[in-house]
């Protein structure tokens, strides 16, 4: 289906209590930011967050960590200069991480999206985060076995979409976008411009369509929401 | 009076929910396009790499690097988009896809699909994307005529041709009937110059009246 | 390094008797043919090709096949209308043939191209093409490991190259390319046009240059043959 | 005299072949950038998702949607490419890269790496994309000072904090001398303000003379 132009809270409404929701971003390039925002807003709890960090400051996720909504943090680096909410919750016991490798969580995201049951990968053998895990040696060398990591909806940032849902992103906020896009069952795309089906070269398009179901442009979201409240 | 391949090929069109991305495997089933309806926002991809592929080229439209699966020069709609192999696999592995339509040498009443060999001991094994398409649409769909030219069934209990995927045929077009596959029963919802009981009497597979 | 610009035969001096060599190509959609025609020059014998077909008419792959330079063909589809070079060297016991399900042959080169050691995938599962192998059930659906398949030497087309190596494609003949490119040692792309580094679009390449060994510009790999013969 | 931190990044600069694809991890490694030569046609690549990545931007160049993986704002030289994390990492992984660079809390004579975590109790774990890296890359050259502040040596017989990769290092240069990982044996190839001997007599790896 093509995708619909949505106000930023009616697409996360897509997000229920106890669901994985794969959030885009490199530090905030690539961050969808107004989503976030309306993830807290919208209210559902109990979920698991897979995103490269774990919030800074006392925006964005970590707003979301600090309202209490989420029971685990699937990422490759929690721990920073400004995740204090972060630190404090799982100092307390109140939150689950899993931390993964940056590589592994790309690939893993992958496998999810490309219906890859699971993949032995060389990063992590020998240390702490392979410890439990099956490994295997494969033409000499050692493997771990990784999972996909699925998500029920994906809040990603891309740069331009046309109407049908194709992307493209811009420079390195391209990151996580494109496969987090391909591993859950609803991607939002928060998005700076829409254009017209046609309007985007088809050898550029990052992102297929087919991947994205509800598009945000912020600018309208806020105006939309100030219309209906 | 059975269908013509024209025929089965409106049946399956008129069954594609507007908006459905779908690949449309080689052979009979890419006549589907002819009668998808204008408007309907039916997407289709090709598995050597593209989405919103369009009707074929013709003359001086014909473009050598954009064909599509069968090799056939074919055109690009708007809003298409191109990627690789792995990309386009992983799109239909990845059960992105809403639809595939394929033809069949036999279909099981507990929906394994035998497309890609008759296991004739001194055949070139050749598979294509046959496999990967078997598995990954979220619904398959088969297109065939339901008996072999030699008169044998080919919607069966079980394949004797060797499988291309398990499980994963959801509905069989045949120019005398369509039958819905689910938890093991072939449903009948639909007869073309035959009769329900006619058919249940040809086939080894129990049958539900719709 | 920088891609390097050579001609066809120079190019393809880089495959040894016994090597793995990667084909580009879906019909003759991407197929570097002026490479192939090099390589028969060229006399390396004792070859593994993984393509996706195994040749036609008899011109191309079909005429490597039938020089006897070809001791195995993995491939995805062998048998065509006017496959006949194959067929005979088939029936005749004269070549090997593994024949790999398209999605796993795609999904097989990349994992050599990203360091995968295996990956457990739906297709296949239960049919012919997956006796031997391993299975295993994850979340109640079976898979079969299969492995990667790294190759010696990759001979692709691409469309414009810069200097550097970076490549695009044009449409459907992008296909097996890009991922063929991160499978192999040294890889060989023949191009239509070379242009200056800075020319392409960041944002638009498909094939970064780190993948590239050897830039192929037809028009000019005749010229410089008869120059030097 | 033992070797300032831009000493050292001029002397890791000094030791990439022209036209390496190079990674440079977080922190100290990100110096050798100023060391490159121009026209050395070295490529950096940054895990999170470029190949040709320019210097630190300043001021009015500073663009939010391209920073590397500090996320520290960077600019983007003619040749670059830009790609999603799971390419970036397939690139890495893959074995593409021809040199990593990172920094260390130890490593051991048969080149295991321990550089994410002190295994203190009560730490947060956090590893980012230095597991990758570490068995990524072709060759992985560590910079660091040989001692910790509490004079312990962090070229070290076996690491005693928790890996990072496996037998994965090949270089490290340090403040007072470089050293080559070949066989499990550390061989010193320089030395800055300490005799091969006093360094012998400090550490407790076995060091070969080069």
């Amino acid at each position: 289906m093509t995708a619909t132009e949505m106000s930023a809270l009616d697409a996360v409404a897509a997000v229920q209590d106890g669901d994985t929701v794969l959030v885009g971003g490199f530090g905030m390039a690539g961050m969808p930011v107004e989503l976030i925002d309306a993830l807290i807003e919208h209210g559902a709890g109990d979920l698991t967050i897979v995103s490269n960090n774990a919030g800074n400051g006392d925006t964005g996720l970590a707003a979301l960590l600090a309202a209490g909504r989420v029971r685990k943090v699937i990422c490759s680096f929690p721990r920073q200069s400004d995740s204090w909410v972060f630190d404090g919750l799982y100092r307390a016991g109140k939150i689950e991480l899993e931390v993964v490798p940056q590589g592994n969580l790309a690939e893993r995201l992958r496998a999810a999206g490309a219906g890859i049951g699971g993949f032995y990968t060389p990063t992590g053998v020998g240390t702490p985060l392979a410890e439990g895990k099956e490994t295997r040696v494969i033409d000499g060398r050692e493997y771990v076995l990784e999972s996909p990591i699925p998500g029920d909806v994906a809040l990603i940032r891309a740069y331009v979409a046309d109407r049908m849902g194709n992307l493209v992103y811009r420079k390195t906020a391209r990151n996580f976008g494109p496969v987090m896009a391909t591993a859950a069952a609803v991607t939002v795309a928060q998005v700076s411009r829409i254009v017209e089906i046609g309007e985007l070269d088809p050898e550029v398009i990052v992102t297929p369509a087919i991947y994205v179901n509800r598009l945000v442009l912020p600018g309208s979201a806020v105006r939309r929401t100030e219309v209906t409240s | 009076m059975s269908l013509s391949r024209q025929e089965m090929a409106r049946i399956v069109a008129r069954d594609i929910p507007d908006g459905s991305y779908v690949n449309l495997g080689i052979g009979q089933p890419t006549m589907v396009a002819d009668y998808l309806r204008a408007g309907s926002g039916v997407i289709l991809h090709t598995e050597n790499g593209m989405l919103g592929m369009g009707p074929p080229a013709t003359s001086d439209r014909i473009d050598p690097d954009l064909t599509n699966a069968g090799k056939q020069p074919v055109t690009e709609l708007p809003g298409a988009s191109y990627f690789h192999h792995a990309d386009s696999f992983a799109m239909m592995r990845g059960g992105h896809l809403d639809i595939c339509i394929m033809g069949a040498f036999q279909v099981s009443a507990a929906g394994d699909l035998a497309n890609w060999s008759t296991g004739a001991p001194d055949a070139i094994p050749a598979v294509g994307g046959a496999m990967d398409l078997a598995i990954g649409a979220k619904q398959v769909f088969v297109m065939m005529t339901l008996f072999a030219k030699d008169g044998k069934p080919k919607l069966v209990p079980s394949c004797t041709y060797p499988l291309t995927g398990k499980a994963c045929v959801s509905r069989v077009y045949t120019d005398v009937a369509t039958f819905v596959l689910d938890d093991g029963g072939a449903r009948v919802t639909e007869t073309f110059g035959i009769s329900f009981d006619e058919l249940a009497a040809r086939l080894d597979v129990p049958l539900i009246r719709r």
